[in-house]
């Protein structure tokens, strides 16, 4: 969590010194469901992220180096600068990628839930989603064919109250997004997202019972970001006294006293690890900057296989 | 050897023998299943590969695109069917924003092999939402491909073609030719994309023919003969990669060019190929480059209106013989 | 209901006639819930349908004259012979129109809602579709909005147990897609679809609830169709039995029984309202014979208002 | 008199001024109310009108565009934002086959005034997903019109006709453009569909500048100016009705053209344009026509590789200079 938070935070400050040039929808005050969840799958499982997806990314395995130099455009990013935050994967991770569509990955994630079913493999797959995307049609779509074919997927949705700058009550006309799992045949769980612990024991379940045949669940962590929807969002529509409630309940400090108070972490141990990911991510930075941008060529290669005559532009 | 089938056994055969060759090979769609497809297309699938490959869906087209997108990163290799070419506007965004970006915005990693099947054209009296050929519009979406073709040789080829390749492709199949009749060979065989081929050669003119509209064009190509006309037939078979030298060499032959085809004329494939030879192949042209196909209005329901609006033999014999008595 | 029934068995017959040339998804023995529904709505209130819309059509008011003719393409007909079966409407009836995509007309029926929201107008709409439907991302998104905006707006779902040749449960994963109405904040209530006072007496208390302010309602009306899916449907996929089971439960059966057991009728008199039937389905098959085609002309019209500069084609 | 304003106001003002005098109209969208829209174009708007005629939605933009249509059905004139254009492939059924088709299939009569303005373009570094023009693929569905504004002053009357009118309009509004500068009439006015108009006169070529390029094309302008080369600038404003009469007089004084737009070039608005200049100005022409656009790529995330496959002002030149020099 600790490196999802200073990676964002990171990046902000780099996108404001130029080495970064695309926009950044941040996750910072949300690092608890990445993690939670990302931890409580396996290494083969496999995830769909969003426009928010830095830190499913980094919670899934994704190295803060290649994103970094994605993020700053490099030949050697993640998508070989092609893709920037809106299309980072990394499928040797099973990360199928963020997305710039709402509710755009929610179809990739039980398309790949049916190939692990029909292949009898024990692998699941999540996808992430915030509450905007939730009113979709895609989402719909997705989860009825899911819990029709009681696919091994996880439906988890980042409840983060709002979908860009209007609240998340004034987009659908209930509270707990997570009653409509109902409609497809699944259960639907609520949790604080902001409590790793219960987001890793709620994500265990899920997948517990999706390896078993049993079928997908929807989890819905309410959380809230810090930032704006993306950098530079003047934020006309929250409150600070809302914002400020929130950060009282900092998912990253509650944890860190948390480990400390039941003994499992001392707070040096916790100093150190906070070192090590200045460290990582000064690494990133430097990785990012030595690296140089991908050559012009690149720009019109990569669009088909290798199968394919060339015949194209 | 080779025997004479029909269109629809054609792309029956090609997916019957790639999903006997490879497991990962499945067919998803709406009533494809024990309906066989509306068409008849998967008729008897059901039976020789149970429900798990032979899949019935919901009605739900951005699921079932997505899903197959899904399954294809997955290693495995879909045949989704969009019953009617109309209906993939509700699946639009998994397939402009999601399929067709998979590769090229992963940085050239990902494989898609996914192969959507759409029933394109009008079937007669199916009015506006159920007659669309709306091919074009993803000619201008870079990292699908697209095939079109007119013949069941070409339809087996290429379908088999789609379906062991590592990328994605729209494949349509015009409900007009399903009960056609042609020869295809009896041993197993791909036809690689973007290679267009000859139905007939001449020297008066060349006539493009995409997709369902081949039959009418050879109907227009023997009354021209009869008349001592003798034009030159070429269908590229796949519009994205397209086989442009091919067209443009005919054009150097011909000095003459009619695109025919069902989509609208505004924004249809014509447009695109009209504008490649206005730029490779101006030089040749001894007359203008003319388009036959449908006018621009939504289908009608009526017969007598659509058979109207809808290219057939004379208008290709007229745009012929316009171009042949044309004087620059 | 009489009046439906003969409507749906004459055109098939006349489609086998030659008279019709597309095709024709009857709606015989799903009477009841186009006739209850629409005699609960008033005459300024909207309707939108479906590929299966004949019945909706003449409950809401149309006249079977101009449905013939629309059917046998001639240019009298409510299309001008452009329509057909599948997009049949009456503006000046409030049938926004019968609709060749599944689920295609439910946010159409939102929008009309909106707007005698926004007018403050005692108008309603009342969307008609299938179970097949219910899982396509229109329904739910249309859903959600009115469910959000409290719009006069009723959904109706015919449940005939199958979506062409699908049955429903392999569709969705759950028996009563009512239940799919909490998602959206209003009420689902299941009727049984074939007793047409049942459908009259919940859609006149959804109508008082939108006209009331108090939004959406989903009517589940269960059903069954006694026909294929389209004319010349082999129906692999039913039973014979099934079939029996349903027509021993026919609605316009059941209603003649009623009405003679109450006394609201007479035998005579439903021998009279059988023979007027009879008499104006051949008054409509005679006037759409006479009537003549559309001239070729009309093929090109039409695209465009009053207002263009005709440059198109 | 005249004001000088931004594209990105002219649009408001229309929207505004058009609220004010009828109060059939109203705006709906994501964000466009409390947030003023994601470009900020409609700042200010839900103070005027309040959140009932400026109304934020949920993100279901099939839901948003189909309640447009049905509240056009009910004589509503609603404007719809689709925030970029690519999201509109999530609204594809409900614009290629509600809206574009409701009154042709009710034999005519059903007005839809539903006008949707959608953002299209390369914003910079916004990748696949948020800088497509999708234009062309609706030039093949007959039904919709389409405008395709390049100054505030056409934003602002081309926006009023639209709203004021009977049909559906796309309106795409190049995100470039947004914050350009440009001349506006205080008075009210409007500008018709189907009318070209020159942003400059010459004999050496015909360029055809669609939306957000004409900046690019009038820098090559000024470039080949100071070459003593005169080109003429024209750019038809709407893309159907298209004022084609218009560019072929141009290319009838030119004998060249060149067609500039955003879109891939593939399947692009530029493929209509060559083909029907190709089928009605040929005698003309003393060289090929050409195509300055994007590359058949998706747009790559990294600005430099974006800036080598978008079209820029030395592409134009040099295919004004190629032209120039080519002998047939
Ligand atoms: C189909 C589509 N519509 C709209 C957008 C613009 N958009 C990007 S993020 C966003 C808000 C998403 O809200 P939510 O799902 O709650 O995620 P959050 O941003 O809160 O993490 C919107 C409207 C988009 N990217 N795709
Ligand atoms: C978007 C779309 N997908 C598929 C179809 C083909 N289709 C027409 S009717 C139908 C079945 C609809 O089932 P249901 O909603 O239950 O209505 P019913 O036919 O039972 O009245 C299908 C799949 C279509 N017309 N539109
Ligand atoms: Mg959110
Ligand atoms: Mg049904």
């Amino acid at each position: 969590m600790a490196l999802i938070r200073e990676f964002e935070l990171r990046a902000i400050r780099e996108r404001r010194n130029g080495l970064i040039p695309g926009f950044i929808h941040a996750c910072v005050g949300q690092e608890a469901t990445a993690v939670g969840a990302c931890t409580a799958l396996r290494p083969d499982d496999v995830i769909t992220s969003t426009h928010r997806g830095h830190g499913h990314l980094i919670a899934k395995g994704g190295d803060p180096r290649y994103m970094m130099a994605e993020l700053a455009a490099r030949g050697v990013g993640y998508c070989g600068g092609k893709g920037g935050s809106l299309h980072m994967a990394d499928f040797n991770l099973g990360i199928l990628g963020a997305n710039g569509i709402v509710a755009g990955g929610i179809p990739m994630a039980v398309g790949a839930a049916l190939a692990f079913q029909m292949r009898n493999e024990q692998r699941i797959a999540l996808a992430f989603f915030g509450d905007g995307a939730v009113n979709e049609g895609a989402f719909h779509e997705a989860a009825n064919l899911a819990g029709l074919w009681k696919l091994p997927v996880i439906f988890f949705c980042e409840n983060n109250l709002y979908g860009e700058g209007t609240p998340q009550h004034r987009q659908a006309p209930l509270r707990d997004l997570a009653q409509r799992a109902a409609s497809y045949g699944f259960p639907g769980v609520i949790i604080d997202g902001n409590d790793v612990m219960a987001v890793y024991e709620a994500t265990t379940q899920a997948a517990e019972r999706a390896r078993a045949g049993e079928g997908p669940t929807f989890i819905e962590g309410k959380t809230y970001r810090y930032r704006g929807h993306y950098e530079g969002d003047p934020m006309v529509y929250r409150s600070q006294e809302e914002l400020a409630a929130w950060k009282a309940r900092d998912p990253i400090r509650r944890w860190r006293e948390r480990l400390l108070a039941s003994g499992d972490a001392q707070a040096s141990e916790l100093e150190i690890i906070d070192k090590e990911v200045q460290e990582q991510l000064d690494e990133a930075v430097a990785f990012a900057k030595a690296s140089p941008p991908p050559p012009l060529e690149a720009a019109l290669a990569g669009v088909y296989g290798h199968d394919h005559d060339g015949r194209i532009f | 050897m080779s025997r004479i089938i029909t269109f629809s056994q054609a792309i029956r055969e090609a997916m019957v023998e790639e999903m006997r060759r490879n497991p990962d090979v499945f067919l998803m769609g709406e009533d494809v299943g024990l309906f066989g497809g509306v068409f008849g297309v998967s008729a008897g699938m059901f039976d020789e590969f149970g429900p798990e490959r032979v899949r019935d869906t919901p009605i739900s087209e951005t699921a079932i695109v997505g899903a197959g997108l899904g399954a294809a990163l997955m290693g495995m290799r879909p045949i989704v069917e969009i019953m009617f070419a109309d209906f993939v506007t509700v699946a639009m965004d998994q397939v402009v924003n999601q399929v067709a970006k998979a590769r090229y915005m992963s940085g050239g990693k990902a494989d898609a092999p996914l192969t959507i099947r759409l029933a394109n054209g009008a079937p007669g009296a199916a009015a506006s939402q159920h007659s669309q050929s709306p091919e074009a519009w993803f000619m201008n979406i870079p990292g699908l491909k697209i095939a079109i073709p007119a013949t069941p040789r070409d339809a087996k080829g290429l379908l088999k073609t789609a379906i062991r390749g590592v990328d994605p492709v729209l494949f349509f199949e015009h409900k007009g030719l399903y009960n056609t009749l042609g020869e295809v060979p009896d041993e197993d065989y791909a036809i690689p994309f973007g290679q267009a081929t000859y139905h007939c050669h001449g020297s008066a003119a060349t006539v493009i023919a995409l997709g369902g509209v081949l039959p009418t064009v050879m109907n227009a190509a023997a009354h021209l003969a009869d008349a001592g006309i003798e034009i030159e037939v070429v269908d590229p078979r796949t519009l994205v990669p397209l086989d442009i030298e091919t067209l443009v060499q005919s054009v150097k032959k011909t000095h003459r060019a009619v695109i025919v085809h069902e989509a609208h004329r505004r924004g249809g494939p014509g447009a695109e190929i009209a504008a490649l030879l206005a730029e490779q192949a101006l030089p040749y042209l001894d007359a203008p480059i003319l388009r036959v196909a449908t006018a621009n209005v939504p289908i009608p329901y009526n017969p007598d209106l659509e058979h109207a609006i809808l290219p057939d033999a004379n208008d290709v014999i007229s745009a012929v013989t316009n171009l042949i008595s044309y004087r620059l």
